[in-house]
């Protein structure tokens, strides 16, 4: 290579201790005041962000939850008119699967993943601040629309012909798809970023078997999303296209068919499921780890089945469709794949169970979580298992059985290791404890709460109950479950109020945690808490899978990467072996006006089809001044 | 397992389920299929719940068995590791095991729930939002008839429905009898079923179709074959003409007040396509698609005001006086 | 690096890829050909899923070679360090997963018959 | 945490071509999802043609002209793109003005000839599902094609200014990928837009 660093500049190999520290400090810094903040790049600031909007989100969806367990407490109650639940049970689905459980898991990935591997920014920064702002629009759009009573009423998988202009003529399905829309360009600018910090920045040494296995689920869940999504874009494209400028595609008189759409929409929609899931292992797998106090057993079987559910869910998405008349044939190739994916979970879960058999438990609150999650994941499993089978399917499908089952899955798979995950990474994240005892109280809550939630739904399915019902008449012996059901969802959301206040207290004043006061082996734990804006003062090299059990005293780095400007080591795919030190970006402001630019275009293009001709400019204009080389160091090297 | 003991275990198993089991439900078949149903249902559940109590148990031991000393994370013991590798690969070939065989009795029963007879009695239901018309066809067009939210079958027969939506898509299900099949705009779907016993099945709309989906149900009235046959020939025929002053003058106000728009009543003037025809509707059990039992006071309050028993449906609110809703509740009564 | 070296590690991965194609092609396929075989031989997507499956398994036998070879480098399981013979591995295991479940389709082609509606 | 030094990374370049450099992998990733959103919408495509028992529905099949000769435009173009990508891997900055406005010239020229293409397809948008499905396959491409012709002509009068560092070169060199990527995924949609509805 023609091309030499000047040799004049400042090197980390020249610097050492507090001075070192705070020169990367210097650079790295996101500048202060308002629009400093608005421009940062930092990928712990954003994730941050992230995460807290990905909560306050939860919060939203589940208060919907709670109006409907009000509803649903007795039969033929009036708390909510049919046109209001119709709305709610939408804006509940939409705003859990697309504003919360999706950004959340990529959230602490944005946050997570770049220390993990050991490196000092996410790649593509600039396209991970866009993405938060794109995220945030999008969610402010739905909610504010909801507010004002355009909230959608389809569903959140928005069937046609009912989505259609014909039986829809409100402005509400255009905000959902649009919304989708939103949250969808979000999603994806993170999974590519996702993947290129896991193939590329990793540190030296971090050969692909010795990837943390949250990363690894982190870089799974990445694909399946760039893989599924698509998908959906297509389909809520065209719905729009259907709605604003009379297409065809779900017109069956003019040869488009609504079969069409489902087959879209769960294309898309069952990998979601994965998407929101496989972090969820992520999550385990690490807690886990640190808490039986050894490694994970099965390390690869682990991430065979990560792998292979990867690939099997993308094979699954005609159960949602056994019932829409295709040819039984059909369904049972389809029933065969989803039966066989309890073969990767289950090992999985045996890989766990052995862990924990074989380790010295050590029952923190992360920890409990996790055992919480095993005991209802598996239940939902077996549930899922019944489901695949096309008859039991006919019976089940669309009742309160299959609410009962994805909640077990969703909530057991994906929520409470999640919660876990906020009790073990909160330390790291802010430098501060949360309190063990209350700690002990949001489990205790969340687990009995949940199963008595949603435990007697799977009975009120088998005797009848459909979803999606604003009400049911006193004839139908449903009352006294739902109303245990109601009961239980209170205790649930109890749960998350002590989570809240727990977060609340200790933000501030809680007790100091030190750079790794759980003992964990994962290079996040090797620098401060909450970490410095350069992450690592120098680059880890890693000799081990589990790098700070190995040595605990003493971490091997390299040096000689610059202190006068940002930049990052590249290594190899599968060796990890040091290649290029290329320029991270500095802080910009031009993805925020990238953001909005896309927002006026996107909300513009669901009332006119001009928005396409003058919202594109703006958006041209912004990209440009974004991509522009900014006359800073690294730029013009 | 063999057919007879399984059988067997099926009412034991089930029983606390079916403690609850009200009158919409699969814990209660009626139908060869949803017995069928029943019977896969149960060799899952029974599966599942034994592997999941085994998990836990597995779990719970795992916990609090006595642990080995040691305080380095990283000191494996080897052989510990090895065995702890097969143990794995054994259970995860267990469960292969368990999800093949539970495919294969998925299958087969997929095969019997879905099995065609030829000899079939078929009759055609289209949805609407909110409600089902029924058109029970015939080569000859006088014994073809239309009826709605009440779909009358012989006992022991098989039948098949013929599924088509006017509107949106829905779903039709009766639990009691066999699993749901949807009604798809633009596709015709097919769905066939055996009532094992005569009695009343309560179905109802299993897919989201707007804002009355809650409300879309009906019922489904097995009867004897002879009985059957009667029905059939009596609902062959025209609605009854009013037999008193009040009837017809109800009969007029049915016209005179629009419902004719929407209704029809055959042997009348009454034509209306858009609504359930009401030749016979004083002979129904229930109205507004199941959401009430058909008295004289529910019908009056439907006719009254259909927009507070099931807002948003498309049946107006007619201005009536209270005399004018007597006589035509009294002509729609008569029609039987 | 001599051309035998080489040769393994080309390919070292092709159990993680043959096993998922394989199936793919067996669900598109078998799906595709639904109305063709009603009408001609009932056995067409049993005959598909069984060459797939060997297609599948064929993935791991290469990957098992690979392993044999060493893959270009050593591998121990708690530390890590050897990536390639540790994909290898993977694409054995993928290989014989994937053939399990066109096993299974293979199954639902033989007791169902692709007329059934 | 004690820090040992076992490596210094100062001798390594500070940006790379290909597999070695950041925004190259970036680049693959979007394509492969772009490439996806073409698979779901040829599938899409596919699915109509499969339940429609006539196709095109009440329409004539696409004039053959615009589209045949957009193909062997694209394949054309790949002569100059590569000989961009060499020169660029040479950092030969005139040649690579050269390359760059050659790119940009035909990638003009490519837009026009799709607005005539779209002009004789001989069905509208709201026809029937077979005009809907028609438009949005080449909508998408259209997408692809402005964009890339956008970010050339940037990266065209970028390489006019003192921005021309040799870093940039690198972005060139990712710019001839993405270009790649838009004439392969053209040859499937020509099939199946001009000869699918001919079968």
């Amino acid at each position: 290579m023609t091309v030499r660093a000047d040799e004049r500049e400042l090197r980390d190999d020249a610097l050492n201790g507090l001075e070192l520290s705070a020169r990367l400090d210097r650079i790295w810094r996101t500048p202060s005041g308002l629009l400093g903040a608005l421009m940062s790049v930092d990928h712990k600031v954003v994730g941050r962000r992230y995460i807290a909007t990905a909560f306050a989100f939860l919060l939203l969806g589940g208060i919907l939850a709670i109006l409907m367990r009000i509803q649903l407490a007795g039969p033929e109650q009036t708390f909510l008119s049919a046109d209001k639940y119709n709305q709610i049970f939408t804006m509940h689905g939409s705003t859990m699967m697309f504003l919360f459980a999706v950004p959340v898991m990529e959230a602490f990935a944005v946050y997570l993943v770049p220390l993990m591997v050991g490196t000092r920014n996410i790649a593509f920064p600039r396209l991970n601040a866009f993405s938060y702002w794109m995220f945030l629009f999008g969610g402010c759009f739905l909610w504010i629309s909801f507010a004002l009573n355009v909230g959608p009423d389809v569903g959140w998988f928005a069937y046609v012909p009912l989505s259609s202009l014909q039986y829809t003529p409100t402005k509400r399905p255009d905000v959902w798809a649009q919304m989708i829309t939103f949250t969808e360009v979000a999603a994806l600018a993170v999974s590519v970023e996702i993947v290129v910090t896991v193939f590329k920045l990793r540190a030296p040494g971090m050969t692909l078997d010795r990837i943390p296995l949250f990363v690894w689920a982190m870089l799974v869940t990445s694909f399946l999303v760039m893989f599924a999504m698509p998908s959906i874009m297509v389909a809520s494209t065209s719905l729009i296209l259907d709605r604003l400028v009379n297409t065809r595609f779900y017109d069956s008189s003019s040869g488009g068919h609504p079969l069409l759409w489902q087959h879209l929409f769960w294309f898309f929609g069952h990998p979601e499921v994965y998407i929101i899931f496989i972090p969820g292992t992520g999550m385990v797998s690490a807690i886990l780890a640190t808490f039986a106090r050894r490694p994970v057993i099965g390390y690869p079987v682990i991430i065979l089945s990560l792998i292979a559910t990867g690939f099997l869910s993308f094979g699954l998405w005609v159960h949602h469709m056994f019932v829409t008349g295709l040819p039984q044939l059909g369904a049972g190739l389809f029933t065969a794949s989803s039966m066989l994916i309890a073969v990767p979970s289950g090992l999985q879960i045996f890989c766990w169970l052995a862990t924990l058999w074989d380790g010295r438990p050590v029952y923190r609150t992360p920890l409990l979580f996790v055992i919480g999650f095993i005991v209802i994941f598996v239940l939902g499993g077996l549930s899922g298992v019944m489901v695949a089978s096309v008859p039991i399917d006919t019976q089940v499908h669309d009742t309160y059985f299959v609410v009962a089952h994805f909640h077990y899955v969703l909530i057991g798979g994906a929520v409470f290791p999640l919660v876990g995950a906020v009790y073990y990474w909160f330390p790291k994240i802010t430098g501060r404890m949360l309190s063990e005892r209350l700690g002990r109280w949001n489990f205790w809550l969340a687990f009995v709460g949940f199963n008595v939630a949603f435990f007697p739904m799977h009975i009120l399915g088998l005797i009848g109950m459909p979803r999606r019902v604003y009400t049911y008449t006193a004839d139908m012996d449903w009352a006294h479950l739902n109303l245990l059901s109601s009961g239980g969802a209170a205790i649930f959301a109890l749960s998350f109020a002590v989570l809240l206040v727990n977060v609340m207290i200790n933000l501030r004043s809680g007790e100091l945690a030190g750079d790794n006061p759980w003992d964990a082996s994962t290079l996040e734990w090797a620098t401060s808490s909450p970490p410095p804006p350069q992450n690592f003062d120098r680059i880890p090299v890693v000799k081990h899978r589990d790098p700070l059990w190995l040595d605990s005293a003493s971490l091997p780095v390299v040096a000689g990467l610059s202190v006068e400007r940002r930049e990052l080591l590249l290594t190899s795919l599968a060796e990890a072996e040091p290649q290029t030190r290329e320029a991270s970006p500095e802080p910009s402001i031009w993805p925020l006006l990238t953001a909005i630019a896309t927002t006026v275009f996107f909300i513009g293009s669901i009332f006119t089809p001009w928005a396409v001709l003058w919202g594109t400019p703006p958006m041209a204009v912004t990209l440009i001044g974004w991509f522009w080389p900014g006359g800073s160091k690294e730029d013009e090297e | 397992m063999p057919i007879r003991m399984r059988t067997a275990l099926v009412p034991f198993a089930t029983l606390p389920l079916a403690a609850c089991a009200g009158r919409q439900s699969t814990l209660d078949p009626q139908g060869l299929q949803s017995a069928q149903i029943l019977n896969t249902l149960f060799i899952f559940l029974s599966v599942a719940a034994v592997v999941w109590i085994a998990v836990v148990i597995m779990l719970c031991a795992g916990l609090l068995r006595r642990k080995r000393a040691f305080d380095q994370p990283l000191a494996l013991h080897q052989p510990f590791e090895r065995t702890t590798g097969r143990v794995i690969f054994v259970l995860g070939v267990a469960t292969l095991a368990i999800v093949l065989g539970l495919s294969i009795v998925s299958y087969a029963g997929q095969r019997t729930v879905f099995a065609k007879n030829e000899h079939a009695l078929t009759l055609k239901i289209i949805s609407h939002q909110w409600w089902w018309e029924i058109r029970y066809e015939n080569d000859s067009p006088d014994k073809s008839f239309v009826t709605a939210n009440e779909i009358r079958i012989p006992a022991g027969q098989p039948v098949k429905v013929e599924l088509e939506s006017a509107d949106v898509i829905h779903s039709f299900w009766v639990p009691s009898l066999t699993g749901k099949m949807d009604l798809i705009t633009g596709q015709k779907n097919e769905l066939q079923f055996t009532a094992k016993n005569a009695g009343i099945y309560r179905g109802q709309c299993a897919e989201f179709c707007g804002l009355q989906h809650a409300h879309m149900a009906f019922a489904v009235l097995a009867l004897p074959a002879d009985e059957f046959g009667r029905w059939r020939d009596h609902e062959n025929q025209s609605a009854n003409s009013p037999t008193d002053q009040l009837g017809r003058q109800g009969e007029q106000l049915f016209r005179a007040k629009g419902c004719a728009l929407c209704h029809t009543i055959r042997g009348t003037l009454a034509g209306g396509q858009l609504g359930p025809d009401l030749t016979h509707v004083g002979a129904r059990t229930t109205v507004a698609a199941g959401t009430l039992p058909l008295t004289p006071a529910t019908l009056g309050a439907w006719i009254a005001d259909p927009q507070h028993i099931k807002p948003g449906n498309y049946m107006p609110k007619m201005p009536l006086q209270s005399d004018e809703l007597i006589a035509i509740l009294h002509y729609l009564e008569q029609l039987k | 690096m001599t051309a035998a070296e080489r040769h393994p590690k080309l390919l070292y991965w092709a159990g993680v890829a043959l096993g998922p194609l394989a199936w793919g092609i067996n669900l598109q396929g078998i799906y595709a050909l639904a109305h063709f075989s009603c009408e001609t031989t009932k056995l067409t997507g049993a005959i598909m899923s069984a060459v797939l499956a060997v297609v599948a398994l064929a993935g791991t036998a290469i990957s098992a070679r690979a392993v044999r070879r060493g893959a270009g480098a050593e591998w121990t399981d708690a530390q890590g360090g050897g990536p390639r013979t540790f994909m290898a591995w993977l694409g054995v295991g993928s290989g014989v997963l994937f053939a399990l479940v066109i096993a299974n389709q293979l199954a639902a082609s033989l007791m169902i018959s692709p007329c059934l509606r | 945490m004690r820090q040992t030094i076992v490596r210094n990374v100062a001798g390594l370049p500070t940006f790379g071509y290909g597999a070695h450099s950041g925004p190259w992998w970036g680049a693959m990733g979007f394509m492969a999802l772009e490439g996806m959103g073409f698979a779901i919408a040829i599938g899409a495509y596919l699915y109509l043609y499969a339940v429609n028992p006539n196709w095109p529905i009440g329409a004539a099949p696409p004039d053959l002209w615009p589209g045949t000769a957009e193909t062997i435009i694209y394949l054309l173009s790949i002569i100059p793109n590569e000989m961009t990508n060499r020169v660029a891997h040479r950092q030969d900055l005139a040649k690579v003005r050269v390359g760059l406005i050659a790119m940009s010239v035909i990638g003009v020229g490519l837009l026009v000839l799709r607005g005539f293409e779209f002009a004789h397809l001989n069905t509208r948008w709201d026809n029937s599902a077979y005009g809907s499905i028609v438009w949005l396959v080449l909508g998408l491409h259209t997408t692809h094609l402005a964009t890339d012709v956008g970010d050339t002509i940037v990266l065209t009068v970028l390489m006019f200014t003192r921005h021309a560092k040799p870093r940039r070169f690198s972005d060139v060199t990712d710019n001839v990928f993405y270009w790649n990527f838009v004439v392969l995924a053209w040859l499937p949609l020509y099939v199946l837009l001009d000869w699918v509805p001919r079968l």
